[in-house]
């Protein structure tokens, strides 16, 4: 199997769906003879055209819009925002339309909207977001957040297939940083279903995206203990049975995510467990997570705002002690 | 002033439909939806006084002609995205009175099952793709679907409505823009009824907003919005327009709304003498005295619409509310879309194939 | 003291807070000449002009953003959305723009946001939405959320006077359906500070605008338990003492609200009571909540939908029963 | 065509100033501003190819004319609202070269201690309000800044610069109408640098942009954006137009950026005829030709120049990193706003009270 890196996963399934169903095309700024902001769309309007790698104005709205359009009449759109952090600027067509689409009136709306999210490269407040945990509370759309380039190309072929709008969050930092086997062809990672990144039975610690790597680090050699590393990949519809099933096994828990603390992903997570597993657990559910601010820009701001290995570590630590 | 546009045609063009014929059965045709229109939602405003459709109760009172009008102009295979004052644009394309009731009074039947209430509909077997609430949301949304027929080499329209009001939105402008950049087979029916909710014209804009449709690099045409034939020809010109690669066109049809913003209203911010002056230029009767003036006979549709509403009433009435344990079911689609056809009442539409549009 | 509606108590809380200081203004649509579309802001055209009272044109990211800009130029704007649903059409701008700003450049945005929220009355799934915990994912806005007719004119004015963008969730389904008491004049309800809306020690709802009025009726007479109902009243920042205390004070919870489940406000209240009361619960952390739908129009499904008294009644007793 | 502005205007309309006037210092000046912005990025950008400056680069050559001209129209109590192309227009409202290279390197001392980087600046001490990266976001909020003149009957303006790319968002187009239908006094200057990124003018929109801005009821001017006098010209005008109540400007400057949309963009997308067209009129160069022709000097400017670099340089490097400790800090305000007046270097001014703008 090839090795290729995050980036080149996700520009692979991109290419392999889009060979496999002429209805598959996207739409973004600066995706075509640019090849996008990262290029993770490079090649695609040198093989399948322009028409289908489409050159969008700057109109956030207008492309989810168009998104939605195109996918009610049989295409399958692979919308592009250029930083997740724009997503803001076409929220309400993804909340009011696209998520209530199916739920009023019956129509499915098959399509992709990709997200590259995430900082730790002094992005700045306004190209670090991480809004996936905005779109829990709109009922409707499905989220992924793969961490690995295997599960980048095959959760791109699954989210595609999807007949629902399907927010596929990339993480900017894995993009050349991560390298890993990725098969050819193509091939669907199932959604909802957590991936255990490492088995353990004293400690869960439960992540996503780029903190999957941050927890893998951090629990690699925790004084020996067996900490197991549950990565979510789909945020939406949780996994519960599969988070549940760590946490009866291990009894603690520790939340990791990138993204600001209230009302996070952590916090649905951790009331899940609260409600559904209190008598399993052997211990506070603690969450390690940015704290409620904006994502400064300065090197040593920003370290100290993203979780980092240390912080981890030290949760764990404290936890198992508990 | 113009610049040219972006982008060339995506369709080769080929010979334009001879202008726009109404048969004599046409004609009777959009006086009957306009009638049917506006009994069904005379119908309507009575079940909602009579405690019968919960939440709010908006109609297009006054505005019969544009959206009868105009999505008379549709095929089979065009698609729309109706406004909440077009209740004559969804008969058109084949939804019943019964169902209009039955979705007023959040009924299983109704279009949406009860899920959606008010105007927000859109029967996607017909066709058609439901608003919501959030104006001018389906401009972007029809684009898409433009966008869908121009990728596929097409030749079909989608026809979005929208309000005065909606012109003053972002997403207004983004979806002008885009079909502009693209020449989309799209026609925008700006149904410029004087206000926005309370907020009369002079609030929302200070130049005309057909004015724009040229600084977007397409058509921009201004109608009569109270005369049906008159928004009929302009809209079947945008669609043969469209069709052929010549890319969208703004109709902006001068209306006005006879009815509040919602039945709570009671319009007391419209000056009386500007009132008046719309009464008198009521669409329907206007349209009917010229029937008559040319010696067609029209009584026979008042009484057909009425003995349907009868019918259509009883059998939206007899339909159940929905089933409380069904409340959380439908979230997520589990299989594909599939948007039907509509009807086309149109008689240059008849006998053709319905993929021939 | 005069009674007053809910609703009354907003409009007397503007009132106050324009008479008090020339720098306040509202805009938003139709509510001015019209008084708005719930007749929020009646009279109040006629007394302040239309330029303190601006009807605006259609447009809610202009609303939004001519609210920071007038904010951050000495203006205290108080901004109406027709209905808390058409937040999203201005996402951008307070998400980005106000919520970013003091943490960015030190610069105060004195504005409010007036957000009618909630269902109860067939509004539909574009008329009924509760968005609150959005903007907890938006580090920088100030969320309130009055459940009574005192609260709802005191909190107004400290959001006024309050140099962050707040948003003021104010229940459409309370306005003319409850009354009470509301003291004359100009007085402020201090920002992140529950209410003990009633005292007890076997168990604590957690409940904020209209449910918390569910709230009280479903425990009122519960077998005779004590049951403590906590009025958040801010949902952020949340008081988190204010809760704790409670918390460790009965051991048992249920949280309850009208926005849907996942990554809700209950998410976070249950997420920091697992984390920081751990050893004081006595049995799961309970939600009640919508479920994870749009809110349906139709009045048997929306009362599906929406928690109801009876609801509430059978999480507590079986909470209790733990 | 245009129907009247729906809004009078707020202000009594008083004795235009003169024709704006550049004595030969101001026209000294403005040589001196574009100079220190170029030397300032072409110092940034040496600072960021040693590693100094974290995350991305951008800047604003070939743009100097544009934010230096029409910046220098402003009186000390205008405010502004600056894009990422137009270091200029801060340089000239009083922010130093030093505090902007700290900026860029993410140290306490640059405007905003780290908190934010590159061009998302603005110094609330010198009248600015910095530009967050969603485009164009500070339309909307300049036209609040303009609200807030124009409720308090202060003969002030707000100016906010936006690209061509922008001319496609919502935004734009809400703020737009919305500054048309109140007569807001703002000027808005699109800096047309033919690409939003990569994408070119043709993707963008079917007609230039200005054609736009009569339909908002308002003037639309078209100025070169190399000729640093004619884009004063151009603003001077407008600023005196907003100032009287005359309502918003949209100035089209037709420009060209000549480094990439960020450091990482080699700008292959660009056809070289094209870039070399721009680059034989550098407005920088084309400037000093002019004045030189006069008889003017200039050659010293350069030299000060320089030395004013050399200095900030240092002190930008002598700046701290920002402490960790203090990241969570600062998210809620505990204090009211204070927007201060910024520099106004125009002759003009000189002599007024700030008050008296
Ligand atoms: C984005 C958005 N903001 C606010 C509203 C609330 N609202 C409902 S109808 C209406 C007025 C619409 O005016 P117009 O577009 O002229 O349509 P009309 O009702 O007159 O047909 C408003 C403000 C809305 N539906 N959508
Ligand atoms: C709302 C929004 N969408 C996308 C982007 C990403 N982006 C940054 S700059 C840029 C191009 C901007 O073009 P233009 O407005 O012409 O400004 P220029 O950079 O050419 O000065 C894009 C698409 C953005 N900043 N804001
Ligand atoms: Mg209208
Ligand atoms: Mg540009």
């Amino acid at each position: 199997m090839p090795e290729l890196t995050y980036l080149e996963a996700i520009t692979d399934g991109l290419r392999e769906e889009m060979r496999h169903d002429e209805s598959v095309f996207c739409l973004g700024q600066d995706i075509g003879n640019f090849g996008g902001a990262f290029k993770v769309t490079e090649g695609l309007a040198a093989e399948f055209g322009r028409d289908r790698v489409w050159d969008t104005p700057l109109a956030e709205s207008a492309i989810v819009g168009a998104a939605v359009g195109a996918a009610v009449e049989g295409m399958r759109p692979i919308a592009e925002m250029q930083f997740s952090d724009f997503i803001a600027c076409g929220f309400d067509q993804l909340v009011n339309v696209a998520a209530k689409m199916h739920y009023r009136q019956g129509l499915a709306v098959p399509m992709v909207m990709r997200l590259p999210s995430g900082g730790g490269f002094s992005g700045g407040p306004f190209h670090s977001q991480n809004p996936e945990a905005w779109f829990l509370q709109a009922p409707g759309l499905k989220v992924v957040a793969p961490s690995t380039p295997e599960d980048a190309k095959g959760l791109m072929a699954s989210a595609v297939r999807d007949p629902n709008p399907v927010l596929y969050m990339e993480h900017k930092h894995l993009y050349r940083r991560l390298r890993g086997e990725v098969a050819d062809g193509r091939y669907e990672t199932p959604l909802s279903q957590v991936r255990v990144a490492r088995e353990g039975s004293e400690l869960t610690v439960i992540a996503y995206g780029a903190m999957v790597h941050t927890a893998l680090e951090a629990t690699e050699d925790l004084d020996g203990a067996g900490i197991e590393v549950v990565d979510l990949r789909t945020l939406c519809p949780l996994d519960t049975e599969g988070i549940l099933a760590s946490v009866r096994k291990t009894s603690k828990v520790v939340v990791l995510h990138e993204a600001t603390r209230s009302c996070g992903i952590g916090a649905e997570v951790c009331a899940l467990i609260a409600e559904e597993a209190f008598e399993d657990l052997d211990g506070p559910v603690v969450r390690v997570t940015a704290p409620d601010v904006p994502i400064p820009f300065s090197p040593p701001l920003e370290r100290a705002v993203l979780p980092q290995v240390d912080q981890v570590r030290d949760a764990c630590r404290e936890l198992l002690g508990y | 002033m113009a610049t040219p546009t972006a982008r060339p045609a995506q369709l080769e063009p080929r010979e334009r439909d001879t202008a726009a014929q109404l048969t004599v059965e046409d004609r009777r045709e959009l006086l009957r939806y306009m009638l049917l229109m506006r009994a069904t939602e005379e119908r309507a405003l009575g079940l909602y006084r009579q405690g019968k459709v919960p939440g709010s109760h908006y109609d297009g009172r006054g505005q019969e002609a544009v959206s009868v009008g105009s999505a008379f102009a549709l095929s089979p295979r065009d698609r729309a995205c109706i406004l909440h004052r077009d209740l004559g644009a969804h008969l058109i394309r084949g939804v019943t009175p019964g169902r209009v009731l039955a979705q007023m009074m959040g009924r299983v039947g109704g279009v949406t099952n009860g899920r959606d209430g008010n105007m927000h509909f859109g029967d996607p077997g017909l066709g058609c793709v439901g608003m919501v609430s959030m104006l001018p949301d389906m401009a972007p949304v029809a684009c898409g679907l433009a966008l869908a027929f121009q990728m596929r080499r097409e030749p079909r329209v989608a026809m979005t409505w929208f309000g005065d009001g909606s012109t003053a939105n972002g997403q207004w402008h983004e979806a002008m823009n885009v079909a502009g950049v693209r020449r989309l087979p799209i026609v925008f029916i700006l149904e410029n009824n004087q206000y926005a909710y309370s907020t009369p014209n002079e609030l929302e804009f200070a130049v005309d907003p057909v004015e724009r449709a040229a600084t977007y690099g397409f058509a921009g045409v201004k109608v009569d919005g109270n005369d049906v034939e008159a928004v009929f020809q302009a809209a079947a010109e945008a669609c043969d327009r469209a069709r052929v690669g010549g890319g969208p066109t703004l109709i902006q049809a001068e209306t006005m709304r006879m009815h509040g913003h919602g039945a709570h209203d009671d319009m007391s911010y419209v000056p009386p003498e500007l009132f008046e002056h719309w009464a008198a230029r009521d669409p329907i009767e206007t349209f009917e005295k010229r029937l008559g003036e040319e010696g067609l006979e029209t009584e026979s549709l008042h009484k057909a619409v009425a003995e349907t509403l009868e019918r259509e009433t009883e059998w939206a009435l007899a339909c159940p509310m929905p089933d409380p344990a069904t409340a959380a079911e439908g979230v997520f689609a589990t299989e594909d879309p599939v948007l039907g056809d509509g009807h086309a009442p149109w008689s240059r539409w008849s006998g053709r194939a319905a993929t021939d549009a």
